[in-house]
């Protein structure tokens, strides 16, 4: 049978897929590489079917389970969480329960910061920074999202609570948006994937921009000058997890896949190949040495507790973040 | 014989099938799909209710129609760069290149057609880009000193859209010039017209058609076209199919990605419909020959 | 070609080469004023070669081109004021029979009143007065080609070059075309240049007319003395039709020979073509038109008297051709060899009939016989391409 | 062409426009072509040396092409999908062009501007109908019946009907343009010598339509396995070549293996293309 | 058509409509076997409709048609055993020489060697044995047309259908054909039915010529007969060269007429066509041949002597027409009435020359008068479309 994952991109490493299917030589893997806003169009226009396991960010499938209902609740007795970390399990839990059922468990965690060399860019601290103009066309940053929350936090708002009252969230985002409108001229490109950015970032093209952490992990091992830095009011922290398509078809396959990849020896290749941590206990000790040398080079303890988990979307949110979104992309600057 | 007639309407209702089929199931019916949900608004999750609401907030929003004129008048832009770089070119494989080089240029010409946007937008970047091959090139040979980002702008967008559109307006050129008796041309000089009298009276009306169907489908695959711009275009670059996509997939707004796609549509074949009634052609005179 | 005064066209050793292929080879003429003079010659000869250099498409290899007195090697195409009606006529499709028309005016630069009166006095003069609001393909072939000859007559040109212009025409047009080409030339009084591989065309029309063969003229003159006076085989053999046998010379008296055929038959004809005259033992080739052959039933009362020198030899009727004025007999002679004599068939009883035996008999001045390729005296006009 | 002292120089500045513009041409697809041999993690300068790991190499990083069992399926789902098609074209383009070639109705001419309009409808929008009216039937039959229609959701099928849906279009121009210049004729000569009306549909019009119908097949197979626009909105997970080198450069980073995959499409295609224009140019010169 | 035996071909009453168009017209005529029979008409006037019923390939309104005695009516095209050459021949360019003429054996199932021996044999009857393994583009423009008359004569057809299968060829080729197709005919004697638009091809290549015109059949006769004895005006007209004049009958005895033309002219001549033979003030159209027409000069010292009726009228040359042996003067008669007569131009100094004074004669028998279209007893043969 054959075991359909919608994934982020190295989500699911070759090397993992081979000895995966070395145990369960019966089963086929196949891999659709994703990112958040894809799986759930895509799940939405299948109804749900065409996959048989997703792994959406927490934050992102309550709203999209709410109206477009694309995923079935977990049948968490066949997997094995003895070894996951409770607080990550319980954050998860707490965000994807609808009328009793869970519909996800998590399985990567990571941050969403800065990225800066630091020979070039030393003082880069805050999301605000990337529109210094000193830097002028020598940031990026990803037209998402993210970056929007990064710039209410770094203006002094808590987005995450206006959430619960959306005029309110309208008038954060007004403001994000002329912010950003104008530090448009400071922007080289909107990047569009962790290739994008890699290529620029490693040619000195730009010299900072808002990355995941994993992106920035990758590229110390390749120049040790490029780390990753928490912004000042904190890095915005997600989790990936794993939840089951509606009309997922292989779930037995699916929930082995989960147990699988939840391995220690696993996470390591897992790890190595993500940047990001595992959400088991130890995870940090599961990373390559070049990875846990680069996590340790970007994070004080602080900063772990400046930890921002990104919050449910409630249902109506996307589209004003979408909105906004579009008006700064069709903003002109020279 | 009556028979034989009988066999006639048979065979016509045997070959309307598949072209009904293939019309009304995958052409038709899908745009009135589309019509259909762009006039469907979503009011509150899983709450839907029909009116304009989508075409007036369309007309609402300038983001959205700049976007569509942006787009429109690039393609513009792309589709009359085409004609004045690819019509020497048709010229000289039509009519002035030996009788085999003539179909090596024509072969060569091809060549781009048979690999993807993808690739060649991906070529362009390798090229373009601020450590791309051009820029080194500049830097070793002395002309400049730092790198130069080609990448990221209007006129990388519009020069990798010439690129991949060109091939669909040299094609047709090249078959109606092809067509083109010689001997008019040298009637043309021989009653007295130098060469741009010939160029402007015989040559061009001549091409016409050729012309305008290059034009329709460069314009309609410029204005359709996704790749290139995404890939090739700055931070301020739109592109409606962009738009299209967004709402689509990072918005889930299926009904004003529908209603988005339902302008295009609209749009494109506004612009088309006035290039042919200028240019006095018509879609079975141009398209359909070439 | 007797006239000396001004010449509208004159041609001075003009060759054109493409590589090693000499299509036009030292080509030399001069036409008087308002003639109307042909160019024939098999297909590939250089003919439309020829004439291309005239209109300045081509540049020579070598020699003059002068109009009026005036060189025209330097001078491009569109400034030439010699104006050519194309084998295909290459007529405007996106303009309609006034805007044609009008074409070469309006690169004059002429104005608008002007034009319109010029066009409607050139319809006028084709007698179509009527067409110059219809489109190229609502013409039939006789109207466009009377488009295509008023699109330069309007022009003034000082020459018309024709190329083939009936190729295109079907047979019953192009026989009324044929006439009326010569009737517009006398309108116009203007000098006409028609290119043909047609002999009929070349040889009705024509005032003059230029035997070409491989890149070369080989006679110039006009279509009588072309068809009576041929000065070599080629123009012989070419020009209407004939009867074409190989001999040798037997014995010499002056221009008339005596010869024999390869099978042995002995006849009577005179030396043409180029001099010195042939020599006993000389291998030439025999031309007699169909037309001077008298095929009669061999009587029984003793042959007819004759007055002249006269060929004589007996045949068997093969079959008959009836074709009206133009009926003509094949007739097998001695040892099977084949022989087309004119006859008039009217259908009743004296018509010859297949299997009757006849006696042809021809004049012995209308035997001509021409050196063969190769020989003493005969000249090659071959090609030699490459 | 016109002036007589200069025509050399007018055509030496025309010949090198022409260079120019083939070397325009050229250059995205030989710099795409290759940084196939860069023996580096990016597909940039500077060149690192040349080698052919992006094509054999078994091991990561450089994992090359030929054991990259995601691109060989994308190839594989390419291939299945640019088949049927092309397969499907030709047979639907035969169709049409007896349909206009062949027969009389009414609304003919009308009929034919709308088997052109495919071809000028943008992909993204072919794509995204396709995918509306399939989702809005599936979904409806679903909550009626709560039967689910698998073909109806994004997948190869839909991709296979969406491409179908334009390049049809240009089978049917293809084949329509060869069938008029059969001669009628050829036909009844046919019929005339004894055969049977299939066996002269078999032995002579179909054998003179092969040339077209092979150019057809190749061409919408070439178009197929390069579409990108409308497969986009309809692949399911049996991902085409296209989509997966996509992800791959947006969502994962682009390594010289997208060059190598690329370099090998350029060759494939080329060699497809060389065939389309051989079989065109059939026995008879007209 | 005196044969009363068994006929190839019968065609009774044949009609065919298109709407309204009326395309043949009651087409009655049968083919005495192994003949060379031709039908020739104007562009339109329904011979390849014709045709095509014979073929199977259209079906008569009404009328009948028989192959062998049989009614063909109810047989489909691929039954029927009469083959075809097409206007272009249609020889299948997908296939070589072979397998073009193999084609209509394989479809009756033949053996391998069967076929490959009726094949080499056919070829050998075309004299073409060599080309089997040739495509067909490689062939000459003869060559293709030998191969398709093969194509169809190696399966042995009760009669073989042509439509006008010269009209592709050029100029040469066309005349070179004309006696081959003849030749062809003899050798396979089969019945040939040729269609064309030239009358020199149905005259020169047929036993019978049938003259069709607006979907009727005017007259069918041999050669000699349509061009001698035409039996209507139509026929005069169409048939070899004329001067036509309308005329009045001014007396008539019996069939001989005085007419008047137009302008005045008296002349005597004959009356032809249907019975009843024209009375006196019928209008009448007269035809002359040039052939018949001698033109003289007018001599100081009287006319000469002459035997039988003649017509003679003074004209003045108006320009002449040199074509070898068929060469032509135009003559202005009396108030520019335009004559043509056939002469010899020898180029000497005996030729006529435009300008002159001449007297033409000629025989009052060869003076046809054809009662005028609407008049009394005129038949109409002219088209009612719609
Ligand atoms: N552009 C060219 N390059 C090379 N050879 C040429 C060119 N044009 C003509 N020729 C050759 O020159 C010769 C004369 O050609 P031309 O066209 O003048 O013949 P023609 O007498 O007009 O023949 P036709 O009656 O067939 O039109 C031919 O052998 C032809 O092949
Ligand atoms: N399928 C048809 N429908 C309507 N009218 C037709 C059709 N075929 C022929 N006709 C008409 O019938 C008449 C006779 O046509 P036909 O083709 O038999 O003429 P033809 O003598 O062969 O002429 P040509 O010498 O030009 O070939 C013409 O007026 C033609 O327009
Ligand atoms: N390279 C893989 C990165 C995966 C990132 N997931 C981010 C979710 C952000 N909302
Ligand atoms: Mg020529
Ligand atoms: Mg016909």
């Amino acid at each position: 049978e054959t075991l359909r994952l919608l994934t982020w991109g190295g989500y699911a490493p070759e090397e993992v897929i081979r000895l995966f299917e070395e145990k369960y030589p019966d089963i086929n893997v196949e891999v659709t590489l994703s990112n958040n806003e894809e799986m759930i169009a895509k799940l939405r226009a299948t109804g749900g079917a065409g996959y048989d396991l997703a792994q959406p960010s927490h934050d992102r499938i309550y709203a999209a389970q709410y109206e477009y209902n694309i995923y079935k609740p977990l049948d968490l007795s066949k997997i094995d969480l003895s070894n996951v970390e409770p607080k990550l399990l319980a954050g998860v839990k707490e965000n994807t329960t609808i009328e009793g059922q869970v519909y996800a468990v998590p399985h990567q965690w990571g941050t969403s910061g800065l990225m800066t060399d630091i020979t070039k860019a030393p003082d880069i601290k805050s999301w605000g920074d990337l529109c210094d103009p000193k830097y002028k066309g020598k940031t990026s940053m990803r037209l998402r999202r993210t970056i929007l929350l990064g710039t209410a936090f770094a203006m002094g708002e808590d987005p995450f609570s206006a959430y619960s009252d959306l005029a309110k969230y309208q008038q954060i985002l007004d403001k994000v948006a002329d912010k950003l409108i104008a530090c448009k001229d400071n922007i080289k490109a909107y990047w569009k994937g962790g290739d994008d950015l890699s290529a620029m970032m490693l040619s000195g093209e730009i010299v900072a921009s808002e990355t995941w952490d994993s992106t920035a992990f990758k590229l110390y091992s390749q120049n040790p000058n490029i780390r990753f830095v928490p912004p000042e009011t904190g890095a915005l922290a997600w989790i990936d997890t794993f939840a089951m398509p509606r009309k997922a078809q292989a779930d037995a396959a699916a929930y082995k896949w989960i147990n699988f990849v939840l391995q220690p020896d696993i996470v390591k290749l897992m790890s190595a190949s993500t940047g990001a941590m595992a959400s088991i206990k130890g995870a940090q000790e599961l990373l390559p040495a070049d990875k846990q040398e680069a996590v340790k080079a970007a994070f004080t303890a602080e900063d772990i507790d400046n930890l921002k988990f990104f919050a449910n979307i409630p249902p109506g949110v996307e589209d004003m973040e979408g909105k906004t979104l579009e008006k700064i992309q069709a903003a002109t600057s020279n | 014989m009556r028979s034989q007639r009988d066999i006639r309407r048979l065979s016509l209702f045997l070959l309307l099938a598949p072209f009904a089929l293939w019309i009304v199931l995958l052409v038709a019916l899908p745009q009135l799909g589309m019509l259909f949900l762009s006039l469907r608004e979503k009011i509150a999750p899983r709450v839907y209710e029909y009116g304009f609401a989508n075409y007036v907030s369309f007309a609402g929003e300038p983001i959205y129609w700049n976007t569509l004129l942006r787009t429109a008048t690039m393609s513009l832009l792309v589709t009359a760069l085409a004609l004045v770089i690819g019509f020497p070119v048709a010229y000289y494989i039509a009519k002035i290149a030996g009788r085999r080089s003539r179909g090596a240029l024509f072969l060569l010409i091809l060549i781009p057609l048979w690999v993807s946007d993808l690739i060649r937008a991906f070529g362009w970047i390798l090229l373009l880009r601020e450590t791309g091959v051009v820029s080194s090139l500049l830097q070793w040979s002395g002309l400049v000193s730092g790198g130069i980002e080609f990448l990221y702008t209007d006129a990388t967008v519009v020069v990798g859209l010439v690129y991949t559109v060109i091939l669909f307006m040299i094609v047709p050129l090249v078959s109606t010039l092809d067509g083109m008796d010689e001997a008019m041309i040298e009637a043309g000089y021989n009653l007295g017209g130098n060469g741009f009298t010939v160029l402007r009276r015989i040559i061009i009306p001549y091409a016409m058609p050729g012309i305008v169907s290059g034009c329709i489908v460069t314009f309609m695959l410029t204005a359709g076209s996704y790749l290139t711009p995404i890939l090739l275009g700055g931070k301020n670059s739109s592109w409606f199919t962009a738009q299209i996509y967004d709402q689509f997939i990072t918005r889930y707004n299926w009904e004003a990605g529908a209603t988005f796609g339902v302008l295009l549509l609209a749009f494109t074949s506004v612009v088309v419909w006035i290039g042919l009634k200028l240019s006095g052609q018509s879609l079975s005179t141009t398209v359909a020959r070439s | 070609m007797t006239e000396t005064a001004s010449y509208d066209l004159q041609c001075l050793g003009v060759s054109k080469n493409y590589g090693a292929v000499r299509a036009v080879r030292d080509v030399s003429f001069d036409i008087p004023n308002g003639s109307f003079f042909s160019i024939l010659g098999p297909s590939g000869c250089g003919k439309t070669t020829l004439m291309r250099m005239i209109a300045g498409f081509e540049e020579p290899s070598a020699g003059d081109i002068r109009i009026k007195d005036r060189s025209v090697l330097n001078t491009p195409p569109n400034r030439r004021n010699v104006k050519m009606v194309f084998q295909h006529l290459a007529l405007f499709p996106m303009m309609n029979v006034y805007e044609n028309i009008a074409y070469g005016l309006r690169c004059n630069r002429m104005s608008k009143a002007e034009i319109e009166r010029r066009v409607s006095d050139v319809l006028a003069r084709i007698e179509l007065p009527d067409v110059a609001d219809r489109e190229i393909h609502q013409l039939s072939g006789g109207q466009k080609q009377r488009i295509a000859i008023a699109r330069c007559m309007v022009l003034d040109p000082d020459v018309l070059l024709l190329d083939e212009p009936l190729g295109a025409l079907d047979l019953k047009l192009r026989e009324a075309m044929k006439i009326e080409l010569k009737l517009l030339q006398h309108q116009f009084n203007t000098t006409f240049i028609y290119i043909t591989h047609d002999q009929s065309e070349a040889l009705v029309m024509s005032d003059y007319v230029a035997i070409m063969n491989a890149g070369r003229f080989e006679q110039i003159g006009t279509p009588q003395e072309l068809y009576h006076k041929p000065k070599t085989a080629f123009v012989a053999g070419f020009v209407g039709d004939a009867n074409r046998w190989p001999c040798r010379v037997v014995e010499a008296f002056g221009t008339t020979l005596r010869v024999e055929t390869e099978i042995g038959l002995p006849l009577t004809g005179v030396a043409c073509g180029r001099n010195p005259p042939m020599q006993a033992g000389a291998h030439g080739e025999l031309f007699v038109r169909p037309e001077f052959i008298r095929a009669e039933r061999v009587r029984t009362d003793g042959s007819p008297e004759r007055a002249g020198p006269l060929n004589v030899i007996p045949g068997i009727i093969d079959s008959q051709l009836f074709n009206g004025a133009k009926s003509r007999v094949l007739v097998r002679g001695p040892q099977g060899m084949r022989i087309e004599a004119d006859v008039t068939l009217t259908g009743g009883e004296e018509d010859l009939r297949p299997g009757e035996k006849v006696e042809l008999s021809w004049p012995a001045e209308q035997t001509r016989c021409f050196a063969a390729a190769g020989s003493a005296t005969g000249a090659d006009p071959g090609a030699e391409p490459a | 062409m016109s002036a007589r002292k200069s025509p050399s120089l007018m055509l030496i500045g025309y010949r090198l426009y022409i260079a120019a513009f083939f070397v325009f041409l050229a250059a995205p697809l030989v710099a795409a072509g290759t940084f196939a041999f860069n023996d580096s993690l990016f597909p940039s300068l500077p060149w690192q040396g040349f080698t052919l790991d992006w094509f054999f190499s078994a091991t990561e990083p450089k994992l090359g092409m030929f054991h990259d069992r995601r691109l060989l399926s994308g190839l594989y789902y390419s291939f299945v999908i640019a088949t049927c098609v092309s397969a499907l074209s030709v047979f639907v383009g035969t169709c049409n062009a007896f349909l206009f070639v062949r027969h009389y109705f009414p609304g003919k001419n009308a009929l034919y501007v709308v088997m052109i309009l495919p071809l000028v409808i943008p992909g993204v929008i072919l794509g995204i109908a396709l995918l509306v009216l399939a989702s809005t039937i599936a979904n409806s039959l679903e909550q009626a019946t709560g039967i689910e229609l698998s073909f109806l959701r994004p997948g190869i099928v839909l991709v296979v009907l969406g491409q179908f849906s334009f390049i049809v279009t240009i089978a049917s121009l293809v084949i329509v343009a060869r069938l008029r210049k059969f001669d009628m004729a050829m036909e009844e000569a046919a019929l005339n010598l004894g055969a049977s009306r299939a066996r002269v549909l078999a032995t002579v019009t179909l054998p003179y339509l092969r040339p077209a119908m092979i150019a057809a097949g190749i061409v919408g197979f070439l178009v197929s396995f390069e579409n990108f626009n409308t497969t986009l909105f309809l692949v399911g997970s049996e991902a085409p070549l296209t989509v997966i080198m996509y992800d791959r450069m947006v969502k994962v980073g682009s390594t010289p293996v997208l060059n190598a995959v690329s370099l090998v499409l350029m060759l494939g295609s080329g060699v497809l293309a060389l065939v389309s224009i051989l079989v065109q140019r059939d026995r008879s010169p007209s």
